[in-house]
């Protein structure tokens, strides 16, 4: 049963970790604001999610665990909520295609 | 690594010129430092540095720009004075480090002379296993005094500089703001997410207040979880709202209240026929009363750092029109 | 419960307490009365400490009854007494002034933080004073520093404003730098206890890292004090802080920065260390002197009064390192003296031009014409004092200036006697057009009609001019406390 | 194995960071630092775990509610105050 | 190669305090030099904090099972600093506010050139 749970905190943890960088290339190579916004905000909650879920299985049941489920919940709340926030704040700010415009520039709105 | 990544970030900092962009970097720096502190052993710095210098600095930071200019004229005067300060300040204190011991060398003085102390003898009279809330509140307390002074002095300080006068027209105009709405305010995603958030983050903060001689944290981070709690509310319901809850005279007794708390409780040392500060008269056996005035001093220190933030948050965002 | 043996920490938590009681009275005259009361007591506390000193030597009190390298320990002896005295000497004799003065130059809903941040100031500059802990003192000294930026920010003037931001800047400049020089120290010895700091800097003394260490913390100190080339901050933060603002800080600030200077350079790292193996005389003195007869032929070329006395104040800093400098009982005994007498004197000056402001609105030089006639408590109060800033006999000026020739001599450097000379000479010429002004010229045709200022005013003024002559002629006290607080700090006998 | 973890979180932050650098426009740096945050909050929590000592998990709690404030502030004052305006020449200057 | 690994931590340190004072006396914008300030403060904790480290030692909060901690006492002489960068951080902002209000700019030499006249 140790086993078990040992082998599947390592996969979480993999996994987490995978996502991680890939999330970071694509913020990196993605051409413009709302694709890596995409990038990001996907791999971001998923890989926090995966990576602590991992080491809570490392952990044990205690504080320490609880503690780390408080951060998971947390983070799956503010982490879209963030993206989310984010994205409408660029397209309120007039950012649709690949090059800002200012929202209060009457023509090109 | 992290330390490289500093570097970097401080570089790009000095190259930058816009200022926005520069205040995310530095609220990027103050991550990395706190990441540093963590490797670097000191929790309990590196909670502080977290809350303050990525939350409260960095916001502070945003709402100065938000109120001067965003971005920064290229300079007009030549730069090779300035460096050369810079470089010759610098060789001397890298001249300073050949004859310093090495990084993490237990033998280092100061691991041998004064510290010893309160890592043995700390735990029997103090009784606390978080040997920094010990140093800080107790062996050092006096400082700690000096510290929440300075929170005050510069509560008061901003409060001088911003308040007063100007407050009346500025709040008319955030009213109306408030109504026209803004994308933050009127997203119900946001509402909701801190209408669930922010009680948890308050219970958060009150663990941290007494939890402090245990683990990580203490008056001091509590009460700017305590303030973040606030600030947050106020960004997403309006100031108003914030200001319904806590108003800034409230605020004003609070952050006083907080330090004549800390000097009350040494003062009560005194009354009891030891030293000032001195917990360990305050109760029947020396380490309840270490306990004891430990406890209220935190308190102490949490009433007036988040009464302090909240106030000079206010007064930063009462200003914006 | 015995209050003479917790004075040490009452001095400085009275008015640690008092603050932000201050803050909870809304009424500014309440707050003004409130903070009188508290001076006072401070300055009782300050001269019990000093009589106390005087009879023990040495006064020590360990904070929350820990011992010393462990906790923060009080160490108080002559010198540390002796500055108490004249911080809360000159707060109390200040403050019955601010009462006008304030009410009349800040708005009526900030005198009451104006009065808190003047208590948090005073806290700050009593308790660098009275500590014997290197990291104590940084804390202190920032609660003084943010407190007197925020005071000085409230000068009419907006111009206050930026003063004040560059002083923020630089004055954190320099406290960081004491932080990186107690840091160095720390890890060195590894304790932060002054004491315990002496006894173990010979044993490290000679590494390079104890080097740069002293390096920092006199440049970070020399940046508090504004010594000669570091003192960029100074004229216009003087210029445009509020009267009362201006007064306390010239004839204090200043004092203590050169207090921790003595503390560090004798105490912690010892005059061998300093004077032989760093050398720090010889730059000290030519600092000295260049910051002497520089800033005191900008001051003559200044037509703001107030600006004008803060050259004068750089210069004076100048006059007291150069008495350190000489590393002598005697050179040390007249910067020490200096220290006393350039409070009473730049106290009562700023007091007076406070004064002139209060009925003027102004302090230009042009517009003092013919004032001596209109003004004559407040323009006599102005010459007494300038005379005794120029060293005249009878005044305490002359007192300090005769015991650094007389130090400059003794180590047989004649040549700098001569140019101290010179420079009472250009503080001849700058006061002497100001005299000039208000006494030789005829009053401006547009007569606004200008009357004496208020008794209130004139009081606290007054009293620091006669102290400037009471000291000049008996100069038992200063001189003996002086003269002991210098042989301490040496190490000789006196 | 924590190692890895690390090593990868590490990496992401150093991803996130060139992209923070780069910007070009403000919410591409926003974006950046809201996930260098995350990545931090992770590392601490796996830095706990590798040295053995995980009882300071609390750092990492308010290191993301840190964050998250800081992005609702950038947000808030960004809709707010003067920063419309000035973005735009900023952009060009960037950009070119 | 052993002293440049046992610096290598003051060293790092060393060059952000430099970059930190560098952005504050060479640049003019008001606030970037708060900014500034605030670099070279944290790398000035970092300094402090390096020094409490022992190798192999761990967090100064007594436990069962650990023997080696690090040094607390730079770590409570740095929260203490920290709070001290704050409140020196904040009022410096509410200056700059307050400089903007007066003069309309927060960059050194507009200010400058607008006081001149008088």
């Amino acid at each position: 049963m140790a086993m078990i749970v040992d082998v599947l905190s390592w996969v979480f943890l993999l996994t987490g970790s995978f996502l991680g960088i890939s999330g970071g290339f694509g913020m990196l190579r993605f051409p413009d604001f709302f694709t890596r916004l995409h990038a990001a905000g996907v791999t971001d909650t998923l890989c926090a999610a995966l990576i602590l879920l991992g080491l809570m299985m490392q952990a044990g049941w205690g504080l320490v665990a609880v503690k780390l489920l408080f951060i998971i919940l947390f983070l799956s709340f503010t982490s879209p909520v963030a993206a989310h926030a984010l994205a409408r704040a660029a397209l309120h700010g007039g950012l649709k295609p690949l090059l800002n415009r200012a929202e209060e520039d009457p023509s090109k709105s | 690594m992290l330390l490289s990544f500093l570097a970097i970030t401080a570089i790009a900092v000095v190259r930058l010129r816009d200022l926005f962009a520069v205040v995310m970097l530095f609220g990027i720096f103050s991550l990395l430092s706190a990441a540093i502190f963590v490797t670097l052993d000191a929790v309990d710095v590196a909670f502080t540095e977290a809350a303050v210098g990525a939350g409260i600095s960095t916001v502070l930071m945003l709402g100065t720009l938000a109120l001067t200019a965003r971005t920064e004229s290229p300079p007009r005067h030549g730069t090779l004075i300035p460096l050369l300060v810079v470089c010759i300040t610098g060789s001397a204190l890298v001249y300073g480090t050949l004859d310093m011991p090495r990084f993490g060398d237990p033998q280092a003085p100061i691991h041998q002379h004064v510290a010893p102390r309160y890592l043995h003898d700390s735990p029997a009279e103090i009784g606390l296993p978080n040997v920094v809330t010990s140093v800080l509140a107790s062996y050092r307390g006096y400082d700690t005094l000096g510290e929440v002074t300075v929170i005050f002095t510069a509560g008061v300080g901003v409060l001088m500089l911003l308040g007063a006068s100007r407050r009346r027209s500025a709040r008319r105009n955030d009213d109306n703001k408030d109504k026209g709405g803004s994308a933050v305010n009127q997203d119900l995603v946001f509402r909701v997410v801190a209408k669930v958030l922010i009680p948890f983050v308050l219970l958060f903060a009150l663990y941290v207040q007494f939890h402090g001689d245990f683990g990580p944290g203490g008056g001091f981070q509590a009460g700017v979880i305590f303030a973040a709690a606030f600030i947050l509310y106020a960004l997403i319901f309006g100031f108003d709202a914030a200001r319904a809850v806590a108003s800034p005279g409230v605020l004003r007794i609070l952050s006083a209240l907080g330090v004549l708390l800390f000097a009350g409780v040494g003062l009560a040392g005194i009354f009891a026929g030891g030293n000032f500060l001195d917990y360990g008269v305050l109760a029947s056996h020396p380490v309840a009363g270490q306990h004891l005035g430990i406890l209220l001093i935190e308190l102490g220190v949490g009433a007036t750092v988040a009464a302090v933030m909240i106030m000079i948050f206010y007064l930063f965002t009462g200003r914006m029109r | 419960m015995q209050i003479g043996q917790h004075l040490p920490v009452l001095q400085v938590v009275i008015p640690l307490l008092s603050a932000p009681l201050c803050l909870l009275l809304r009424n500014g005259r309440h707050a003004w009365m409130f903070s009188l009361t508290v001076s006072w007591l401070v300055l009782a506390c300050a001269i019990w400490l000093l009589l106390q000193v005087l009879a023990h030597d040495t006064v020590s009190y360990a904070l929350g009854s820990w011992p010393a390298p462990w906790g923060i320990e009080y160490h108080l002896d002559h010198i540390s007494a002796f500055v108490l005295l004249i911080v809360s000497g000159i707060s109390a004799v200040v403050l019955p002034f601010a009462g006008k003065s304030v009410a009349r130059e800040i708005p009526a809903d900030r005198v009451s933080l104006f009065y808190t941040l003047y208590l948090l100031c005073l806290t700050g500059l009593l308790g660098i004073v009275i500590t014997g802990d290197a990291f104590n003192l940084f804390v202190f000294l920032e609660i003084s520093a943010l407190s007197s930026y925020a005071l000085i920010s409230q000068g009419r003037d907006r111009r206050a404003l930026t003063a004040s931001y560059h002083y923020l800047i630089l004055g954190t400049i320099g406290a960081t730098f004491i932080l990186i020089g107690v840091g160095l120290l720390y890890m060195m010895t590894g304790t932060l206890n002054m004491q315990d700091l002496a006894a173990r800097l010979p044993a490290v003394a000679d590494t390079r890292t104890v080097r740069t260490a002293f390096a920092f913390l006199i440049v970070g100190i020399s940046l508090k004090l504004a010594l000669f080339p570091l003192h960029l901050w100074l004229p216009n933060a003087y210029t445009y802080a509020p009267s009362v603002v201006t007064a306390f800080l010239a004839a204090t600030a200043t004092k203590v920065g050169v207090y921790v200077l003595l503390r560090f350079v004798f105490t912690i790292f010892g005059a061998a260390f300093a004077f032989q193996d760093m050398s720090l005389g010889p730059i000290l003195l030519v600092l000295a002197l260049l910051a002497i007869f520089s800033a005191s032929t900008v001051a003559i070329f200044q037509d703001n009064l107030k600006r004008m006395l803060a050259y004068s104040s750089v210069a004076q800093i100048g006059y007291m390192v150069l008495g350190i400098s000489f590393a002598s009982l005697t050179g040390l005994t007249a910067g020490i003296l200096h220290l006393f007498n350039h409070a009473l004197m730049k106290g009562a000056l700023f007091l007076a031009l406070g004064a002139v402001f209060y009925q003027l609105g102004t302090v230009q030089l042009t517009q003092l014409r013919g004032l001596g006639r209109r003004m004559p408590w407040t323009m006599a109060a102005i010459v007494i004092a300038g005379l005794s800033l120029i060293g005249v006999p009878f005044t305490v000026g002359f007192i300090s200036k005769w015991y650094l020739v007389l130090a400059s001599l003794e180590s047989g450097w004649w040549p700098v006697a001569v140019l101290v000379l010179l420079g009472s000479l250009l503080a001849m010429v700058y006061i002497g057009r100001l005299v000039e002004t208000a006494y030789f010229h005829a009053p401006p045709k547009d007569d606004p009609g200008v009357r004496e200022a208020p008794l209130s005013l004139l009081l606290p003024i007054w009293t620091l001019v006669l102290a400037n002559l009471y000291f000049g002629i008996d100069t038992s006290l200063t001189v003996g406390v002086a003269r002991q607080a210098a042989a301490l700090l040496l190490g000789v006998s006196p | 194995m924590f190692v890895a973890a690390t090593l990868a979180i590490l990496v992401t932050m150093g991803l996130a960071l060139i992209r923070a650098l780069r910007g070009p426009t403000v919410y591409d740096r926003i974006l950046a630092v809201n996930m260098f945050g995350t990545k931090t909050v992770l590392f601490i929590a796996v830095f706990g775990f590798l040295t053995g000592r995980p009882d300071f998990l609390d750092i990492a709690l308010v290191y993301a509610l840190i964050n998250f404030i800081g992005i609702v502030a950038v947000l808030k004052f960004f809709e707010y105050g003067g920063l419309g305006h000035a973005a735009k020449t900023s952009y060009e200057k960037e950009d070119g | 190669m052993d002293t440049v690994l046992g610096l290598y931590n003051y060293w790092i340190a060393i060059f952000l305090m430099m970059t930190g004072f560098y952005v504050v006396i060479a640049h003019g914008n008001l606030v970037k030099k708060i900014v500034g300030l605030n670099i070279f403060q944290v790398s000035v904790f970092i300094l402090y904090i390096s020094m409490g480290k022992v190798q192999g030692g761990s967090a100064p909060i007594l436990a069962a099972g650990v023997s080696s901690y690090s040094n607390p006492l730079p770590h409570v002489l740095i929260l203490t600093a920290i709070v001290v960068g704050v409140a020196t951080t904040a009022l410096g902002l509410a200056l700059v506010v307050r400089i903007n209000d007066a003069y309309g700019t927060v960059e050194e030499d507009d200010i400058h050139s607008q006081d001149e006249p008088e």
